[in-house]
């Protein structure tokens, strides 16, 4: 089959396909999603990196659905770009985008999440597991012992399903050894910060305020479980984690409500990313450190540290890197209590 | 000895807190047509809906022979593979569907796996061409009028071929000559030895048809007699169980000043603005007179009524005074405001909420007027329901009952009920007795006499001629859109109204 | 025959806080409690005041949602956009809070504008240029999710300010609480006797004075027992308060006003109702208004409660809203629907929600409860019905 | 008079390949040319080969959810679950083969019984216990998403064997294109003058022969042209094949069988269609397992073109499905409806999403865009109908 189809394309190429033939270099990037602010700055630095190299970007978010995903990627692919990178919402499912891409002569990139059983050209990424090993880690830290609950996010979100599993890597053996009681796991419906304000209150209820840890699976997760801390008096006084660091969740962070983000500095990610993919575009080689087998093969991978960003880091990890301003991120704090610059 | 087609015995059948039918015994001999009477809600469409397998066995008591064997019809189909078709008086067509889908629906005539499109519209036309319709048989029967709707359920109920026929009312809707169609396809169907039940309120067809008639009253059989041996005053008195002196009560008017004067009234049809449905009338109607509109059905009557109403949807043009003063009414509202009150033909699409109660569809059109500071006054709305209820003599356990339950006359009268609370003026009465019983028809009669003595004027529009000569104070007639006589009642009659309804043809 | 006329109205009336309840009301009610007993057996929470508490905090977006639900669905039209709606208004609040620092409540008056003007614009399509609501309405909630996307960038605006936060989270104290017992209680009693009063001068039957008084002291009970429950933990919730409140308003703007019966008339029977004088498309206008209002509160209470407006907010809530309308006896081909059953089904939603996340069950069966559970609520209801007809 | 009645079922036949076009139909055709002409101006991918092919395959698996959404619709009904059913059914058949190795055709067969099974599950409960679909599908939608969360423990299941890929996936070959080309030309020449034959047998009027063949001619020079384009790439997509055919075969299936047309009675007035005799019970169970079945074949196509089955497959493919069918003409009402129409109404609604995508709008732009077109085309398309009627 590989043999006629590339065949086929070379007629496809005739008819058309590549309309912006005036030498510039084009990368695809077809995203999961921009419904969060995180993945609003990934494409902000993404484009704005590619443009500094002077190749041009066209970005496609699928909103968290495979199939509207792999049609943007065919699209994408159909106008001819020459470097495809892909933040997969499944890391199975898209394996057909770099199917057809390849198809089509395309190299493909796989973005902070790693493209399962495929030959993917190219891994630059945080791990999804380990961010909830992160997250975890922190808890316990702040609480070694007690009553745990753990609040995810969408239970249809294949993501999802991997924080929790990283999570549950460091917790499960802990609440074996009966060092600590997960009382309640709840996913939150659609990732949505009321599902798991609602999670968080019968959780409360449920243990009459016994509880000393939450895991939540990102900023807006926390944000609900925060509220509900706050109605009965808790807040402060029983460490949550989160994920992403959302501006509010920073503000919160410092505040001391919550306990820990996760941030991934994606400035660096979305940087390296554009560079090599440039680099690929013109068929370069390019330097890839370590080796990730996902099922397939081992892809070439580029491994970046996922950053516990606390009360105490924050203007060294999260402000240093531009990602939020130091008067953004302390504007509900008493000048004086800024850290210096 | 007689050989019945049909005997019904002792059938007895409950709906919630009525017994629809109480222990009937009905038998049909082969081959006749046999009419079957009774006022409204006496049982008749009932009886009729046990027979057709609508019921089906089990949710009555009794026995159903068809030619002497005994039956138990556990679904339509069922009665129909024993030779029965019934028309319902209700209508029973998709709207969505054509002529010819309509009559061969659940039969169609099949080639190989798919519908055989061209026989089915083939048969459909020659089965229209019965009843005399004239319309393509693949034309939507939404885009049919009511009384030509009634005639595709004519024609699908012969092309069913069967042995006994059933019409519940067939000519309700249907003008002189259509009734005189049916009538030769009846009587061709008699000869032929097609056993026939005919329901209707319309005696005289009863009389030139029926060789047997039976009446009911509240459920029960009250006497089957050979059609020779009866007359209408003797059918009347055994249906009300009294004697009811004449049919059309007629009492002397003394007619006011004017109420309603149109000039040059002319209303385009809303979608086709260049076509006049109604062309260039004047006409006027005092205070305490019965103004009846004469015409064969698509003359435009109910176009006008509507138009005097405020409820067409098109241009109007020419003027309309109510009281002397001009009015545009561009709505409903406007007209109930001028005090005009319409009560249309068809009163389950056009006058009633089936699902709500009596009460809440008597007060619909005044909720207004029911309410200070826009809160309804519910003890005033309670009481005034109850008033027309019993004013009314409408048949029902409580004001709370839900309109769809009630029989066609009494649903009638809660229309009616509503239009009179809202105190009009002017009342127009399109098709007021469709499908009505005699006591009913008799009753909206008085009461038309009533509200005229009180100084009400009222426009009867009426396809029943009898009704319009012996109501009327004065007749318009129309043909085509426009007015093309005015008759005093004394001059009327029925061959110098035709006359004109044709248009002098 | 006359005393048969004049009784007939006395004896079938019921209760009539939120109109006459229905068999369907009943059967549902029914079930809720079934629900509750359950519950209550799993897990020994359930039944906590304090857990009563949450669970009405947390039925309440939905039930207001569902309130302007039912005459949507009364009229014969759906509204698919509410949970747009909430996400946009409720980030347009926030956004107003936090960005621009106005206060509280201009920014509740402006949020509420709002949430009527999209209303408005809907209802115009829908009403005056005869696009059927379900398109209209499903564009909506592509429309006004996209502009929530746009206008926030995809970031979560927070915090809001101590008074904001209050609509969604406070608390009656508790002497307020025991008032408004007091005074529902005594309105109740007030209004049943006038009405009595009225009935007997109008020469209507009306039913013995000690089932009267009966009914009354069962009534104060309840309410009395409500009140203290709430008190036994930390008071009436602010939002229920406003559940209540809007309950009671369009019941009564449902039943006792024009308005609402010509809203009912239109679903029963359009043609009907325009014969009757009834201005088909500025009722329906106006029901659109309220939904888009009623979707502002539940956007206020919501943003609110989690002190924040994310791009995800609402999704979803109109399935939500329609299936409590549906549980709670509404028909969707229009012309019958209750909105105290409306309110009864969102409480059976969110009990059955609340009951299972605190037995902790896995989240794939709790969908499968959750659909199972609702199939068989309105079919036990159907066959209860047809058995009673 | 005779002449009239001869006369009028020979004038108002069109070409029957999907049932008579109505005016709404070529409304939306008209809406898709204007869409593709605006996209191709804004941009020279548009309208090449390669994306015509592209888009084909991206309206599959709406196009077949939508075809059985028609049927559930016109007879007045809705299904809510196709969208758990597409994700149930892929995930089941991506688990028999890459769980348990079955090869391809087992699992294809075992994942249509399953989608019929269902199907009969929803449609007895619908039919034979009278619980509103809307209730029942609903309920289904969360059960059967519960059922596929349960059964893969929330983990994505792949890759699937080359057989199985590509259903979804695969182009035909070209000579197969042009063959079905060929042959699709020669049926609609065979037909068509066979039904002219039969009319003239029946006495029916029938069109001049050179508009016959004018017809025919325009018709096979549109087969040709769309094989040629298909073949400039790589070929009829495998996908569209699937589409097309079963859009030809329900279309047949409502046209022409006495099952299809009981749907349309049912739809239109239910009391009639019982009156006439037709069985509703066992008709709505049956549309119901046709439902299931088709969302079980839209669960083979995207599971094969996804190359894995993931627990969020076919969220909210549902309202999808109605909106094309709402965009193609089909009443809410129930009682009319064109599958034509609604596959049309999917090419709409793919076109957008295509377009968009390929101008490389704003996501959220995208969601404004796409929200506002669906409102204009039918008020476009209603205005357009209230003028000309
Ligand atoms: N489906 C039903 N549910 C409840 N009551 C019914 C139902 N159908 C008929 N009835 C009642 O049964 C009685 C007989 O009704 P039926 O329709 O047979 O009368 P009818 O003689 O045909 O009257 P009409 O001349 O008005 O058609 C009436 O009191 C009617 O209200
Ligand atoms: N909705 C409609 N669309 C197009 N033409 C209509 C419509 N309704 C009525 N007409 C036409 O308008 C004319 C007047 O019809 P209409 O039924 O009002 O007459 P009528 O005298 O009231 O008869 P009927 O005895 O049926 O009440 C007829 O030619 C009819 O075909
Ligand atoms: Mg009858
Ligand atoms: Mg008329």
């Amino acid at each position: 089959g590989q043999g006629a189809v590339s065949e086929n394309v070379q007629q496809g190429g005739a008819g058309g396909a590549t309309g912006k033939d005036d030498g510039k270099l084009v990368i695809g990037f077809s995203m999961d999603t921009l419904k969060e602010e995180r993945w609003q700055k990934d494409r902000e630095l993404f484009e704005a990196k590619v443009k500094e190299l002077g190749a041009e970007v066209l970005t496609q978010a699928a909103n968290g659905d495979d199939a509207k995903q792999l049609a943007q990627a065919e699209n994408l692919i159909s106008q001819g770009v020459d470097v495809l990178v892909v933040v997969p919402h499944n890391a199975e499912a898209t394996a057909a985008i770099v199917e057809k891409a390849h198809a089509a002569g395309i190299k493909v990139v796989s973005y902070d999440r790693l493209i399962k059983n495929s030959e993917v050209d190219l891994y630059v990424s945080f791990d999804n597991e380990k961010v909830g090993e992160i997250q975890a880690k922190a808890i316990i830290e702040k609480a070694p012992t007690g009553n745990y609950v753990y609040i995810g996010g969408a239970d249809t979100d294949n993501n999802a399903v991997l924080f929790r599993k990283g999570a549950m890597n460091i917790l499960e053996p802990l609440a074996k050894e009966g060092k600590i009681n997960i009382v309640f796991d709840q996913y939150s419906k659609d990732w949505k910060p009321e599902e798991a304000l609602k999670n968080m209150e019968n959780a409360l209820t449920a243990n009459s305020n016994n509880i000393q840890a939450v895991v939540a699976a990102n900023d807006g997760t926390a944000g609900g479980v925060i509220q509900a801390l706050t109605a009965q008096g808790l807040v402060g006084k029983v460490p949550v984690s989160g994920q992403d660091a959302e501006l509010a969740a920073l503000q919160r962070i410092v505040e001391g409500k919550q306990t820990m983000t996760v941030y991934k500095p994606i400035k660096k990610l979305a940087d390296t990313v554009a560079e090599l993919s440039v680099k690929l575009a013109k068929n370069e080689a390019v330097e890839a450190p370590a080796k990730v087998n996902n099922g397939k093969i081992d892809v070439p991978s580029l491994l970046l540290e996922p950053v516990a960003v606390n009360k105490d880091n924050v203007a060294d990890t999260v402000v240093a890197d531009g990602f939020h301003k130091l008067e953004d991120v302390f504007k509900n704090v008493p000048q004086d209590q800024w850290p210096k610059k | 000895m007689k050989t019945y087609a049909l005997e019904m015995e002792h059938i007895t059948k409950e709906f919630p807190g009525v017994k629809a039918l109480d222990a009937v015994s009905f038998q049909v001999q082969s081959g006749e047509i046999h009419a079957l009477c009774g006022e409204n809600g006496a049982g008749k469409s009932t009886l009729m809906k046990v027979l057709s397998g609508l019921y089906p066995a089990g949710t009555y008591d009794g026995t159903i022979k068809i030619d002497g064997e005994p039956k138990r019809f556990a679904a339509i189909k069922d009665a129909e593979q024993a030779g029965i078709a019934i028309i319902y008086q209700e209508l029973a067509l998709a709207k969505e569907l054509t002529i010819g889908e309509n009559i061969f629906l659940g039969r169609e005539p099949r080639r190989g796996f798919g519908i055989d499109w061209d026989q089915l519209y083939y048969e459909a036309r020659k089965w229209l061409e019965q009843v005399g319709l004239h319309f393509s048989p693949d034309t939507m029967v939404g885009a049919l009028g009511i009384g030509q709707q009634q005639l595709v359920e004519i024609a699908k109920a012969l092309s069913k071929d069967a042995k006994i026929l059933i019409l519940d009312e067939p000519t309700a809707a249907l003008t002189e000559s259509e009734v005189e169609t049916l009538m030769g396809i009846l009587r061709d169907l008699r000869r032929r030895g097609v056993t026939c039940i005919y329901i209707s309120h319309k005696l005289n067809e009863v009389f030139a048809l029926a060789d047997s008639i039976t009446v009911l009253r509240d459920g029960k059989s009250i006497a089957t007699r050979p059609a020779s041996e009866l007359d209408e005053n003797k059918i009347i008195s055994l249906m009300v169980g009294r004697d009811l002196t004449e049919l059309f009560p007629r009492v002397e008017h003394t007619p006011g000043e004017v109420v309603l004067e149109l000039k040059n009234f002319t209303a385009y049809d809303p979608e086709n603005p260049s076509k006049a449905v109604i062309r260039d009338i004047s006409l006027n109607i005092r205070k305490g007179e019965i103004v009846g509109i004469a015409g064969l059905m698509g003359a435009g009557r109910t176009e006008l009524a509507t138009a005097i109403f405020g409820a067409w949807e098109g241009k109007k043009t020419g003027e309309m005074l109510v009281d002397g003063q001009s009015v545009h009414a561009k709505s409903t509202l406007d007209g109930i405001k001028h005090g005009i009150a319409l009560v249309s033909e068809d009163r389950k699409r056009y006058g009633l909420v089936l699902d709500q109660s009596i009460k809440n569809n008597i007060s619909l059109a005044s909720l207004n007027r029911l309410s200070t500071s826009s809160v309804i006054d519910a003890n005033e709305e309670i009481r005034q329901s109850n008033h027309y209820v019993k004013e009314l003599l409408i048949k029902t356990p409580s004001i709370e009952t839900a309109v769809g339950t009630l029989s066609g006359g009494n649903q009638q009268k809660v229309v009616l009920g509503k239009w009179l609370l809202t105190e009009p003026k002017l009342l127009i009465l399109d098709e007021p007795t469709r499908g009505i019983d005699v006591g009913a028809k008799y009753e909206i009669y008085n009461l038309m006499n009533r509200l005229v003595a009180e100084g009400m004027a009222i426009l009867m529009i009426s396809s029943e001629l009898p009704e319009v000569l012996g109501m009327s104070d004065r007749i318009y007639v129309m043909s085509e859109g426009a007015v093309t006589a005015e008759f005093d009642w004394r001059d009327a009659t029925q061959e110098n109204i035709m006359q004109a309804a044709t248009g002098g043809r | 025959m006359k005393a048969e006329l004049t009784k007939a109205p006395g004896t079938d009336k019921k209760l009539q806080l939120f109109g006459k309840p229905d068999m369907r009301t009943y059967t549902m009610i029914f079930a809720l409690i079934a629900i509750w007993v359950l519950f209550t057996f799993l897990n020994d929470t359930f039944l906590t005041a304090r857990n009563l508490s949450n669970l009405f905090m947390q039925m309440s977006v939905t039930s207001i949602l569902a309130i302007g639900m039912v005459l949507i669905i009364v009229a014969g039209h759906i509204d698919l956009s509410v949970g747009s709606i909430v996400g946009l208004t409720g980030g347009v609040a926030a956004i107003l809070q936090v960005w621009f620092g106005m206060d509280t409540g201009t920014v509740i008056v402006a949020t509420l504008v709002l949430g009527a003007l999209i209303g408005l614009l809907q209802g115009w399509i829908v009403a005056y240029q005869a696009v059927p609501a379900f398109i209209v309405t499903l564009g909506g909630m592509m429309v006004f999710r996209g502009i929530l996307m746009g206008i926030t960038d995809g970031t979560t605006v927070a915090p809001l300010t101590g008074m904001f936060k209050m609509v969604g989270n406070a608390y009656l104290p508790f002497a307020v609480g025991y008032g408004l017992a007091a005074i529902a209680i005594v309105w109740t009693v007030f209004s049943t006797l006038r009405k009595r009063q009225s009935r007997i001068k109008y020469g209507f039957d009306v039913p013995p004075f000690s089932a009267e008084v009966g009914k009354l002291v069962l009534l104060a009970v309840l309410i009395g027992l409500f009140a203290f429950v709430m008190n036994w933990y930390k008071g009436i919730p602010f939002p229920l308060v406003i559940v209540a409140g809007f309950a009671l308003l369009f019941t009564f703007l449902a039943n006792h006003t024009p308005f609402g019966r010509s809203i009912y008339a239109i679903g029963g029977n359009k043609e009907a109702a325009r014969l009757s004088g009834i201005n088909i498309k500025r009722n329906t206008l106006f029901i659109f208004v309220l939904s888009g209002l009623l979707s502002s509160i539940a956007a206020i209470v919501l943003t609110s409660r989690l002190d924040s407006a994310t791009i995800s907010a609402g999704q979803n809530y109109e399935l939500d809203a329609i299936a409590a309308c549906v549980i709670g006896g509404t028909s969707l081909m229009g012309g019958s629907g209750k909105i105290f059953g409306a309110i009864i089904g969102g409480l059976v939603m969110a009990s059955l929600d609340n009951g299972m996340s605190l037995i902790n069950l896995d989240s794939f069966w709790q969908y499968i409860v959750k659909g199972s559970i609702l199939v068989l609520a309105v079919w036990v209801d159907i066959r209860s019905r047809r058995q009673k007809a």
